[in-house]
């Protein structure tokens, strides 16, 4: 049971209407991991994500974590079982404060005891947040905004963390401190998932990365691995 | 012989049963009125009251039409108030259930003249019922020919209009009420029956030397009168006219005036008649002044023997639109049983010349309008006051029970 | 017009605006936390204001006692209507039009529940408190001041629970971004269940305070949704502070207008000026753009 | 949806006229033919209502104000002017497609749904007060009465057409061709690019901005041609009924039988609203003796249609069917092929 992975997604199909997502797309994370999802816009990167919340309903297949199926858990469970996410464009509660933004996520009931050291620890790891707590979420910069969003998605004391697009829409310079949060993050012990664009973005700090095209899983394997495959260039140069 | 099967084809799909004709020996009378919607607790009266009346003569033995005994046989149906439903309503029962003769609309002013659209083109007599608008008096002048057959048996809409000017004017004349500035505030409802009467009423105090301080229309079943209240406080009209067929409106207002204290006379029309209008005002009722008091079981002879009549007919207590149903379907039985036919001219020339008396009063008809005289011979309108909780008549003296009382 | 009668037609205003204010805030509410406009928000009024008089007429329940429980049953027909109909719609394409058409189908069908049940006639409740308040020629009585106290308590208590509490939180998350709620792990379902039953409870509140002035009838519910209509989009659609200042707005206006012109074309006034807020700020008198 | 009818279709749509057009020779009950000249008003009312909500997706909840203009305009018009009936019904619908323009301009602004239902409530709420207020024209809700019918006239085969309560072929005849027209200028124009462009909005507007589409053209043009059919529609009502209240002609329970229509017979196809206009005007009629049971009935069936019939009475169609096959091949479900 050991050798088991921490989080296995079996053919996974979702549909939005008639229209296919997601083909039997299977992937594996392990603990403490860091793993890429690589893809074109358009590719099913962000599905897979949600799929693995419970934001987008599966047809067929299944997810299991830690040994148990959650194919069929709601979204709102998902952080009682370990997994927390952070949604594409930082999607903060914008009217409340970086404060309430945080507290609430240890919303749940399986994670709101010490909620004082959870809170010291997230801001150990983001001392700007508690200068900023009674600001107004949604009048922050974007690469702050972003880690409003880390910061609220590390309450619940994950063991995996989804990251749907954290460079999306960030300054070069934001871009590279974001990075070493995750890096950040996997020190405490925390797997990551995170799907991105740029191929050498990604492999900065992931140990392993997935491809995707047209919802069909392509390629898997180290980034070394990745960036000298044909596959790669094929998806992204069109050769 | 063809087109019956296909209507009855078509009305089966439409799954309509096409009614038999009735049998020879039954005079079919269809009744238009509202059963449900706003007014539907009039209506409903105004039904228990035709068949009350119907189940009488029925008893007595029927009534004889073209040489034959034939019993009186009611169909009724809902108007909801509505025209267009009056409209399909009275298609029916002239098509369908073929009635000979047509009550409509029981109620609704609104519903008689869409209804008045209709029937003639079916040629047979009709009538309505409580129905006061001065329009359909018009609407029969206005084409004597086309409407011959049509009656009203209620009088015209001007006749509150004048019990209001006549009787105010006797209580200043008798110097029971000393108005100061000649100011006279109406609250009315966003009715016809509220805007008509007011529209009545006006120019006769106007023309009097009264000014009009203040017209307030609200909506059907308005309850907060409070910024208008406070309007008239500091106004400081003489006399206040409210105008309602929403007693809900009428409870809330004479409850507000006594919050706000005003000292105005306040003359109600219509709402009080409502056997619930009393429980809900309770004492800020008393010193109203109302009309139409045409039913008062409690201090009228006549009208304590009609109600123990009506109640053992009816097995339901009688109220003042049961003593009107009472009496329109009695006058028109009456004129049938003159007229001894069904057909719409001879039943005409009877109602021309009926002189039917009943609980509410004596039936005589304006040939021209096709509508029942007032007036202390024929039909009083009387106004009444509310005196510790009990209404009684103050005007026409001829059927004054009591004498007017200034407030305190 | 002097200064004594301006403000008693000001205060006349603010206690039917405070009322407005609880119906509109509970269409804000359920706007705001799942985008459905509920064209049975009415009924939910009507319905409280039958339910204060079955317990205190019918049955001769104390007013203090019959209002609490007044609410918690009007909160639980609310959620109850919530989960058997809207909840299935919301998981469909194409909510936002099916779930105005089921409110609009529940509103005819609760008048007409009514109807059957209580019957044409109009009902009332007798005053709670008596005795009038007089000071400086400005009279009101004193159960006109409760319905002011009730609605400010009221107000005061969603306020808090808004602000304050770990439900209050849940509300206001899902009703920015529901997915960033489920994600945080609050139930989005759940907390539409309770959105609809508390502004069901509003409608309740505002109708069992009026029960004594306004009677009660099946139909009583329409002219109430049209202010609160008029009520949230004053003060921007899903806003609760919006509704707030957006109802006694509309009745010290109303109040105001009466004094000015006439009642006639009250409602025309009330309409257009909602009309023409719509044209130059979609997102209402006080909301912000976003 | 609006393929060209293949012949089989042809021959359905003959023959139901066909049968339509008959049957005044046959029947002389002049109350089928008020039920049937009532389904076909509202027919008329609820395609024009589907077409804006059902077709271009505006989702309006005021089309009874067109319905009251209508009504009102041509019966003022002809009382008034001494214009023909014949006329007045034609300017009337004008009348009412200038108001739909007045309020569509500002509607076509507004993006959020509940916004757009609000505004067009309260649009129709104002014109029932104005024309309940503006007692000295309309006669306010006592109803506005003497409207003049259509004159009568003779055709060859058919006989003379009278217009008249007990004699309703005229109208009969009458509001059936309107009928026609109706559904006949509605299906062109959703052929038409407009149409295409409207369907393509609905489905996905920011893609159909981004192609170029002129959405607020199109949308304008068919708020107009709607506006105009319901208005069409209302003009005929006031000459048939010959009396108009405001609540009754544009009276918000008005709006809510056409909507229950539309929902019922299924929103956004062409045959559905006609459908759900016979049904439910029939049904009206039969719960006629239930008197208070009516609109209880009425508000179940909508909420009834849109839980478990999102598509309407049609999708019965294919629920039934789908019953069938399963029943003689109960093959796998599509999904394991995926």
């Amino acid at each position: 049971m050991a050798e088991a992975p921490m989080l296995q997604v079996e053919n996974l199909n979702v549909l939005y209407g008639d229209f296919q997502i997601l083909w039997d797309v299977s992937m594996t994370v392990g603990a403490k991991e860091v793993v890429a999802v690589l893809g074109p816009n358009g590719s099913g990167k962000s599905t897979v994500l949600k799929a693995i919340m419970g934001l987008t309903p599966v047809r067929s297949g299944k997810i299991i974590f830690e040994g148990e199926d959650l194919t069929k858990v709601p979204t709102h469970e998902m952080v009682a079982r370990g997994i927390s996410m952070v949604l594409e464009r930082r999607r903060l509660f914008g009217a409340m404060t970086v404060r309430e933004n945080i507290l609430l996520g240890a919303y749940h009931r399986s994670v709101n005891k010490d909620i004082a050291s959870r809170l010291e620890w997230v801001e150990s790891l983001f001392p700007i947040l508690a200068e900023r707590r009674d600001q107004i979420a949604g009048r922050m910069s974007g690469g702050e905004q972003q880690m409003v969003a880390i910061a609220r998605s590390l309450m619940s004391r994950p063991r995996l963390l989804l990251m749907d697009e954290p460079y999306l829409g960030l300054a070069p310079k934001i871009v590279s401190q974001i990075a070493g949060i995750i890096q950040r993050i996997n020190q405490e012990g925390i797997s990551v998932v995170f799907n991105e664009q740029n191929v050498h973005l990604s492999f900065g700090v992931s140990h392993r990365g997935y491809l995707l095209e047209s919802g069909r899983m392509m390629l898997t394997g180290t980034g070394e691995e990745m960036i000298h495959s044909d596959v790669i260039r094929r998806v992204y140069l069109g050769v | 012989m063809r087109s019956r099967i296909f209507a009855y084809a078509l009305g089966a799909a439409l799954g309509v049963t096409l009614a038999t004709t009735a049998p020879a020996a039954e005079i079919a009378i269809g009744v238009i009125g509202p059963l449900s919607g706003p007014a539907a607790q009039s209506g409903i009266s105004m039904r228990q009251a035709y068949e009350a009346a119907a189940a009488q003569v029925n008893k007595d033995g029927g009534i004889k039409v073209d040489g034959e005994q034939k019993t009186i046989k009611l169909i009724f149906e809902d108007s909801a108030s509505r025209p267009e439903v009056g409209v399909s309503a009275a298609q029916k029962l002239l098509s369908r259930d073929k009635v000979d003769i047509l009550v409509g609309d029981s109620i609704a002013s609104s519903v008689t003249l869409a209804i008045m659209e209709v029937v003639p083109s079916f040629g047979k007599f009709a009538m309505s019922g409580q129905p006061v608008s001065i329009e359909i008096a018009k609407k029969i002048q206005s084409d004597p020919k086309r409407f011959a057959n049509f009656w009203k048996s209620s009088f015209n809409s001007d006749a509150y209009a004048q019990a209001v000017f006549a009787s105010t004017k006797e209580l200043i004349d008798a110097g029971s009420f000393k108005p100061k500035s000649k100011k006279i505030a109406f609250v009315v409802e966003d009715t016809d029956y509220g805007k008509s009467n007011a529209e009545y009423t006006i120019p006769l105090f106007e023309k009097d030397g009264w000014k009009v301080s203040s017209k307030e229309v609200v909506a059907l079943g308005h309850a907060d009168f409070y910024p208008q209240l406070s309007k008239m406080r500091a106004d400081e009209p003489d006399m206040i006219v409210s105008i309602f067929t929403s007693v809900n409106s009428g409870i809330a207002l004479v409850k507000q005036i006594q919050e706000q204290g005003l000292k105005s006379l306040h003359m109600a029309v219509y709402y009080p008649i409502r056997p619930e209008f009393l429980a809900g005002a309770g004492s800020a009722a008393n010193g109203l002044l109302w009309t139409p008091f045409f039913f008062d079981p409690v201090n009228s002879a006549q009208h304590k023997a009609f109600a123990a009549e009506f109640k053992n007919l009816a097995k339901v207590v009688g109220n003042g639109d049961h003593a009107q149903g009472y009496c329109e379907m009695m006058l028109l039985l009456n004129n049938l049983k003159a007229a001894g036919t069904v057909e719409p001219a001879k039943l005409s020339e009877a109602f021309a010349k009926s002189d039917t008396k009943c609980a509410i009063g004596r039936y005589v008809y304006d040939t021209e309008l096709h509508t029942p005289r007032i007036g202390a011979d024929y039909i009083p309108v009387p106004v009444a006051q509310i005196q510790n909780g009990t209404s009684f008549a103050i005007w026409p003296s001829t059927v004054a029970t009591a004498k007017f009382k200034p407030a305190q | 017009m002097t200064i004594s009668l301006f403000i008693e037609q000001i205060i006349n205003g603010l206690i039917i605006g405070s009322m407005y204010a609880l119906v509109g805030s509970g269409i804000a509410l359920i706007y705001g936390t799942m985008r459905v406009l509920n064209l049975a928000h009415g009924e939910f009024y009507m319905l409280g204001g039958y339910l204060v008089f079955l317990l205190v007429v019918t049955c001769g329940v104390p007013a203090y006692l019959a209002i609490p429980i007044a609410l918690l049953a009007a909160f639980l027909l609310g959620a109850l209507i919530q989960r058997i109909t809207i909840h299935y719609l919301l998981q469909r394409e194409g909510w936002a039009f099916s779930t105005i058409a089921v409110t609009l189908g529940l509103s005819i069908f609760l008048q007409n529940s009514a109807l059957l049940l209580f019957g044409e006639n109009v009902q009332s409740v007798p005053y709670y408190v008596t005795g009038i308040v007089e000071f400086a020629g400005i009279r009101i009585p004193m159960q006109r001041l409760l319905i002011l106290g009730v609605a400010i308590l009221t107000i005061a208590v969603m306020t808090y629970v808004l602000k304050a509490t770990r439900l209050g939180w849940a509300i206001r998350a899902t009703s920015q971004d529901r997915d960033a709620a489920a994600v945080v792990g609050i139930p989005a379902s759940r907390i539409y269940l309770i959105t609809f039953g508390i502004a069901a409870a509003l409608g309740a509140i505002a109708a069992a305070m009026m029960a004594p002035i306004y009677a009660i009838t099946p139909w009583s519910g329409l002219p109430i949704l049209f202010k609160g209509f008029v009520v949230v989009i004053l003060g921007g659609l899903g806003s609760f502070p919006g509704a707030i200042v957006g109802g006694l707005l509309l009745g010290v206006v109303e109040a105001v207008g009466v004094q000015l012109t006439s009642t006639e074309w009250r409602d025309v006034i009330a309409f257009a000026l909602m009309i023409a807020v719509i044209w130059v700020r979609p997102w209402g008198l006080f909301g912000s753009k976003s | 949806m609006f393929q060209p009818l293949r012949p089989w279709q042809w021959l359905l749509v003959a023959i139901t006229l066909a049968a339509l057009a008959v049957l005044p020779l046959l029947s002389s009950n002049s109350y089928v033919l008020h039920v049937l000249i009532l389904s076909m008003i509202f027919g008329i009312f609820a395609s024009a209502w589907n077409l804006v909500t059902g077709f271009a997706g505006l989702k309006t909840f005021g089309h009874h104000a067109f319905f009251g203009i209508g009504a009102y305009s041509s019966a003022l018009v002809a009382l008034h002017s001494g214009l023909s009936p014949w006329l007045t019904i034609w300017i009337a619908a004008l009348i009412a497609t200038v108001a739909g323009l007045f309020i569509g301009l500002p509607i076509l602004r507004i993006r959020s749904m509940p916004h757009v239902a609000i505004v067009t409530l309260g649009f129709a709420e104002i014109v029932r007060i104005t024309i309940s207020n503006l007692q000295s024209i309309t006669r306010g809700e006592l109803g506005l009465w003497g409207i003049p019918p259509f004159e009568s006239f003779t055709l060859p085969v058919l006989g003379e057409m009278k217009f008249s309560p007990a004699d309703k072929a005229g109208y009969y005849y009458l509001i059936l061709v309107l009928l026609v027209f109706s559904t006949g200028l509605i299906t062109l124009l959703m052929r038409s690019k407009s149409g295409l462009a409207l369907v393509a909005m609905r489905d996905a507007e920011d893609a159909a901005e981004s192609l170029g589409v002129n959405l607020t053209r199109h949308k304008l043009l068919v708020f107009g041609v709607s506006a105009f059919l319901v208005g069409l529609a209302g003009a005929f009502f006031g000459h048939y009924i010959g009396i108009l209240t405001p609540s009754a002609a544009v009276g918000p329970d008005l709006m809510i039988l056409v909507i229950a229509m539309a929902l019922v017979g299924g929103l956004g196809t062409l045959s559905g609203p006609l459908a759900g206009a016979l049904v439910l005007t029939c049904v009206v009629e039969l719960l006629r003796d239930l008197n208070d049971l009516r609109l209880l009935i009425y508000g179940a069936i909508i909420v009834i249609v849109v839980m478990f019939l999102p598509k309407g009475l049609a999708t019965l169609g294919p629920i039934v069917r789908r019953r069938f096959t399963y029943l003689r091949a109960p093959t796998t479900s599509p999904a394991k092929h995926l």
